[in-house]
């Protein structure tokens, strides 16, 4: 085991498909002479040369348009959006080419695109660089969505992403960074297809994924002290959504809890929530709760933020209203 | 603006040339009848008038090139190689289609020819052929891409971000911009408040250059010279191609941005019928040629028109096929 | 009462708002000599001019941007954006100008701001002109959207919307367009609150929204002949949710299920699945359905488009596979 | 590219101008300060090097103008006359800040000035911009709209999009490129295949210009010829300011991208000390003037914090307050 944080994680991931697939290429703003917003690929141009390790300008929709180009040519492109309040400016090439192009085709075209984005608020940096639209991207057929919370899943999840042949988009909550965790030393690529449970319990279930395990996680440590045993389903993967190990804890608790950072009205949690409901029903004691940001634009100062966005005391206020029912 | 001026000129290549346009006029003609009997539904977006664009510019390229083109790309794909058959079962919607029928008229693939759509998302395709090209560059291959679009979209922001990123990297890849004067029912000087497109490639550092798009051999000779640069790894060049739609923008369009006389004024310039007076005026061509070609392409037609008809639905349950690989 | 096209109807509607307020103006792609794309401003260019008639470039990013500045500026802008697959290169400006300076600036500035689009699939125009985003704008807070499913939504939808302070977004089922009904004379702005009942029922509810309103009221006869009786509820305004008037409704049948055209994971049927769970789980004698699309770009050929859409037949049957629970 | 030249000038004016200088600086330099001490969060981008195009910029407008800004927008709003008092409380996210402390630095806004941000996604401030000058065109107001943006922005679609549909319609709409040549870590070569900014107006048929905007003088005179031509009715006008920032892109910036020679070669053109040697060898500033400046600004800085400290954070209870209006 080596304690790492996610952010190198995350570069020792760039690093090993790098030197591994002579394909591989990674292309963003800033990811090369900066070394990356997020430092995620700091040293990378230094090792593998500007061919390699690109700058692009800023111009997200032909970046991104780029990468699908590229990868329809051959090559195995990894792409930094360079945060995902910007990937809107590249939506339209994500869903109307890169998510359409095989099945529109009849199946004559592969496009192995990786696209990585940071992701999420809590940093303060006000209403246009909070976003989290991993559930949009969750919506289109296509493609698949990966929201790594641990360090093993950020550096494990896009070696495996690298092995898949249709485009993957990764989102990296940019709160994560900093976080340290410990990873395996034999630490490969990683299983998406399905939810993790990571945590035990009988009386709850708390789903969750990205940058709200945590605050989850600690929710359930807080209810265990009072006694209520919850147990935390990360999703890991939102597209295609693994609802059976979902429905699988909700059967054993009869109830559940969905923490999710975005805006609650057509949030990801809606989508959980509906397949409990159509794939869990008699199993709830009572209906599913949802934590979501509050429907504002995220503002700049920290106790509205904090007011805004899903909270570990959020969460244990939800569960508990939820077991006094 | 370049034009033909070059008489001399192989004689089965000038018919080769006069065949494809009539391949691709006829083809559409049939397309439009096909229509109207409910046999092609969703949008039919019609080339004619336009065919000496892509049947001048196809010649410059070789198998090997990638192309990428707009719902208006029946001639590059006729052009390019791709059988008749499979494209009018494309047409029909049928499994034996280029894109096993789910992509219509404005969706034709083959990827064997490197046909890469068929996009129909103004603009959208410029990114798409950067890519290409750079996956060639960073292969160290000597092939070309070439994107093909309206002069409607270089007012999208992604001509601008496309021609950037293409000219600062040196990528291989040409931009042939179909200037038909029109953007649906918005003429060029309603959507551009400076008009010359060629002129805009100044703005990116890259090799900009207008030739006449009623004149196939004024096409072959530029694009020839283009693509000569861009193989040589001048990085992009842009070309615009003036030309006209002789039909309405799509099957529903009343024409009320234009008048007849201007339509007709430019059908006086048909690519097809100057070709046709060029050739028979250099002996290349006599009514019997013509008659010749004519005939043959009528059975094509038929041909495809029976592939079509015959050709089976895709069957229901392979609906979400091929939404992902696996 | 007068037979009046929708389409006609939202050029009515088009024609009333440009003739009372000088601050409105119309401007999108060919709106103005072409008449619109679906002929709903047919005639506009010549009666107002094109000052007030304003065809744009290809340029959805700064038509939509220059309709929020023309707001802040003091006009009234109608925005067409031709289809809602083009909106996507708007999305940036919407999210993050139109929906966001509001809230954002402290409240000092107003985006009155109204945006037409044709949405919907089911013409085999094939997978990038068939999407079905409304559920996507519904998730934005600071808009407001509106589905218009009637000649008198669609007339008096639009000129609610121009008295709004705030940005309001309309799709346009393009499969409505040639769709007669029967308008009122007198028929002026209607309410953009509330969700209406248009079918009342005891044995289900179905709930739905914008083209899909009326192949559910085609599924509740054919049901009615077989003796149940569903109730169907049109929501009208995706945002803010009329919760209560489909709580009502399943507190009353016990049973629900919900119709929208958009890919079923991360669709707006989802939230309202989510609602009822929230609001109305002890109502319930089964779990919420949902009838949605396939998750697939929509193929060209008729026998897939129709297989993948939400039709009669699919709504009925989750009906009577549901009574039957 | 212009350069000042003339020698004559109103004292009055020149000290004003440098105290405007001044002033931006010295606030920056203490929000950096409060940016260690944790007053001050989130992202902070100080504009400290290109304080005389705000300056020189913004006398050539009135106060009906509007004006769009970026993220890197103190400058703009202090010389605008937005009270510092308001603009340091929103560096803190208080309730008395001209954003009600919502938007903090990225996000100034104050409606009595038309200052309509302070946004923060590259680009999208231009469309905005645009929108404002058509409104003012079709209800007949003789104002102009400014919007700065930076050379990154110039790569992205709307820059282009933005330039042509105000060159399309003539609308009275100024483009303020401030060119610091970085886009974040990327210089401008590797961002634009052709680096003359300026010269990109002609792809829209406007007129484009680039002036030294290390100088103040030659700032305020190139913009006001170009206000003067927008107001005339002549449509859009694109003027690049040459410039350089003197500090990281934001808080969190370890600066690989350039080196420390380049910036201090860059120093050596700090538009404020060249401007007070200007005006000391013309005889319009005295050690005694200077002082009195420094300590005046002083004051208002102390003022300003002690506005910001004393304010009040908004109650969580308004946090949905004017998501809608009422
Ligand atoms: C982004 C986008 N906006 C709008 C449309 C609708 N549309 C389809 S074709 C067209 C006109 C395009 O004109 P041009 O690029 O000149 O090509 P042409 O049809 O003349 O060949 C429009 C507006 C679209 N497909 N994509
Ligand atoms: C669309 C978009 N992409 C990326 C970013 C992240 N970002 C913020 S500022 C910046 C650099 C902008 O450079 P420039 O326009 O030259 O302005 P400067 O910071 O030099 O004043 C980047 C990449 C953003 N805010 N918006
Ligand atoms: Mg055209
Ligand atoms: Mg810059």
């Amino acid at each position: 085991m080596i304690k790492i944080t996610y952010r190198e994680a995350v570069r020792a991931g760039l690093r090993e498909a790098l030197q591994k697939d002579p394909r591989v290429f990674l292309m963003g703003e800033d990811v090369g002479r900066y070394g990356g917003t997020y430092a995620c690929s700091h040293g990378l141009l230094e090792e593998f040369g500007p061919e390699r390790v690109r700058d692009t300008p800023l111009s997200e929709s032909v970046f991104v348009g780029a990468g699908i180009g590229a990868a329809l040519g051959g090559l195995r492109p990894i792409v930094e959006v360079m945060t995902v309040n910007f990937s809107l400016l590249a939506l339209d090439q994500i869903v109307n080419n890169a998510a359409t192009i095989r099945h529109m085709s009849g199946g004559q075209f592969s496009i192995p695109l990786v696209v990585r984005m940071a992701t999420g608020g809590g940093r303060q940096v006000a209403a246009q660089h909070s976003h989290s639209f991993e559930g949009w991207y969750a919506h289109i057929p296509g493609i698949t969505v990966l929201t790594p919370a641990t360090v093993t899943d950020a550096r494990g999840m896009l070696l495996a992403a690298l092995h898949e042949p249709d485009p993957v988009f990764i989102f990296e909550h940019a709160y994560l960074y900093p976080m340290e965790g410990e990873l395996e030393e034999e630490a490969g690529a990683v299983d998406i297809s399905k939810a993790v449970v990571r945590r035990r319990g009988r009386d709850v279930t708390i789903i969750t994924f990205g940058g709200s395990l945590w605050k989850s996680l600690e929710a359930a440590d807080r209810l265990a002290a009072e006694g209520i045993e919850a147990e935390v389903v990360d999703l890991r993967v939102l597209r295609p959504l693994d609802g059976a190990t979902v429905l699988a804890s909700v059967k054993k608790t009869h109830r559940a809890v969905i923490v999710d950072e975005a805006w609650r009205s057509g949030s990801f949690a809606a989508e959980v929530s509906a397949q409990i409901m159509e794939g869990g029903f008699y199993d709830l004691d009572g209906p599913v709760a949802r934590v979501c940001s509050a429907e504002v634009p995220l503002p700049y100062p920290k106790h509205l933020e904090d007011a805004a966005l899903p909270s570990v005391g959020s969460i244990v206020q939800a569960v508990r209203s939820m077991q006094g029912a | 603006m370049s034009v033909s001026t070059d008489k001399t000129i192989d004689r089965q290549k000038a018919l080769e040339l006069l065949r494809q346009m009539l391949r691709i006029r006829r083809f559409e003609e049939k397309a439009a009848e096909l229509y109207s009997l409910g046999k092609i539904r969703g949008f039919l977006h019609l080339y004619i008038g336009e065919e000496a664009v892509a049947v001048g510019a196809l010649q410059a390229l070789t198998p090997e090139d990638a192309i990428v083109a707009t719902y208006r790309e029946h001639g590059h794909a006729l052009v390019r190689g791709t059988p008749m058959t499979s494209l009018m079962a494309e047409l029909y919607g049928k499994a034996n289609g280029c894109a096993r029928g789910r992509g219509g008229s404005m969706h034709f693939f083959d990827a064997a020819r490197r046909f890469y759509g068929g996009l129909a998302i103004v603009g959208g395709g410029l990114p798409i052929a950067v890519g290409l090209a750079l996956a060639d560059k960073l292969q160290g291959k000597a092939r070309v891409t070439a994107c093909f679009f309206g002069d409607g979209a270089v007012a999208e922001g992604e001509f601008h971000e496309s021609l950037n990123l293409a000219a600062l990297w040196k990528l291989p890849v040409l931009f042939f911009c179909e200037n038909n004067l029109y953007a649906m029912g918005t003429a060029l000087a309603r959507h551009q408040s400076q008009t010359d497109i060629a002129r805009k490639a100044q703005a990116y550092d890259l090799p900009g250059e207008a030739v006449d798009g009623m004149d196939v051999l004024a096409v072959e000779a530029a694009t020839k010279r283009a693509v000569e640069a861009v193989r040589g790894g001048g990085g992009p060049y842009l070309l615009e191609y003036r030309t006209y739609r002789f039909r309405a923008h799509s099957m529903y369009d009343a024409e009320r941005y234009r008048t007849k006389e201007e339509v007709e004024q430019w059908k006086q310039r048909d690519p097809i019928a100057i070709f046709e007076g060029l050739l028979r005026e250099w002996k290349c061509l006599t009514s019997e040629d013509l008659a010749g070609i004519e005939a043959a392409i009528a059975a094509e037609i038929a041909e495809a028109i029976a592939f079509a008809e015959a050709g089976h639905w895709e069957p229901v349950e392979d609906l979400t096929k091929d939404v992902y690989t696996s």
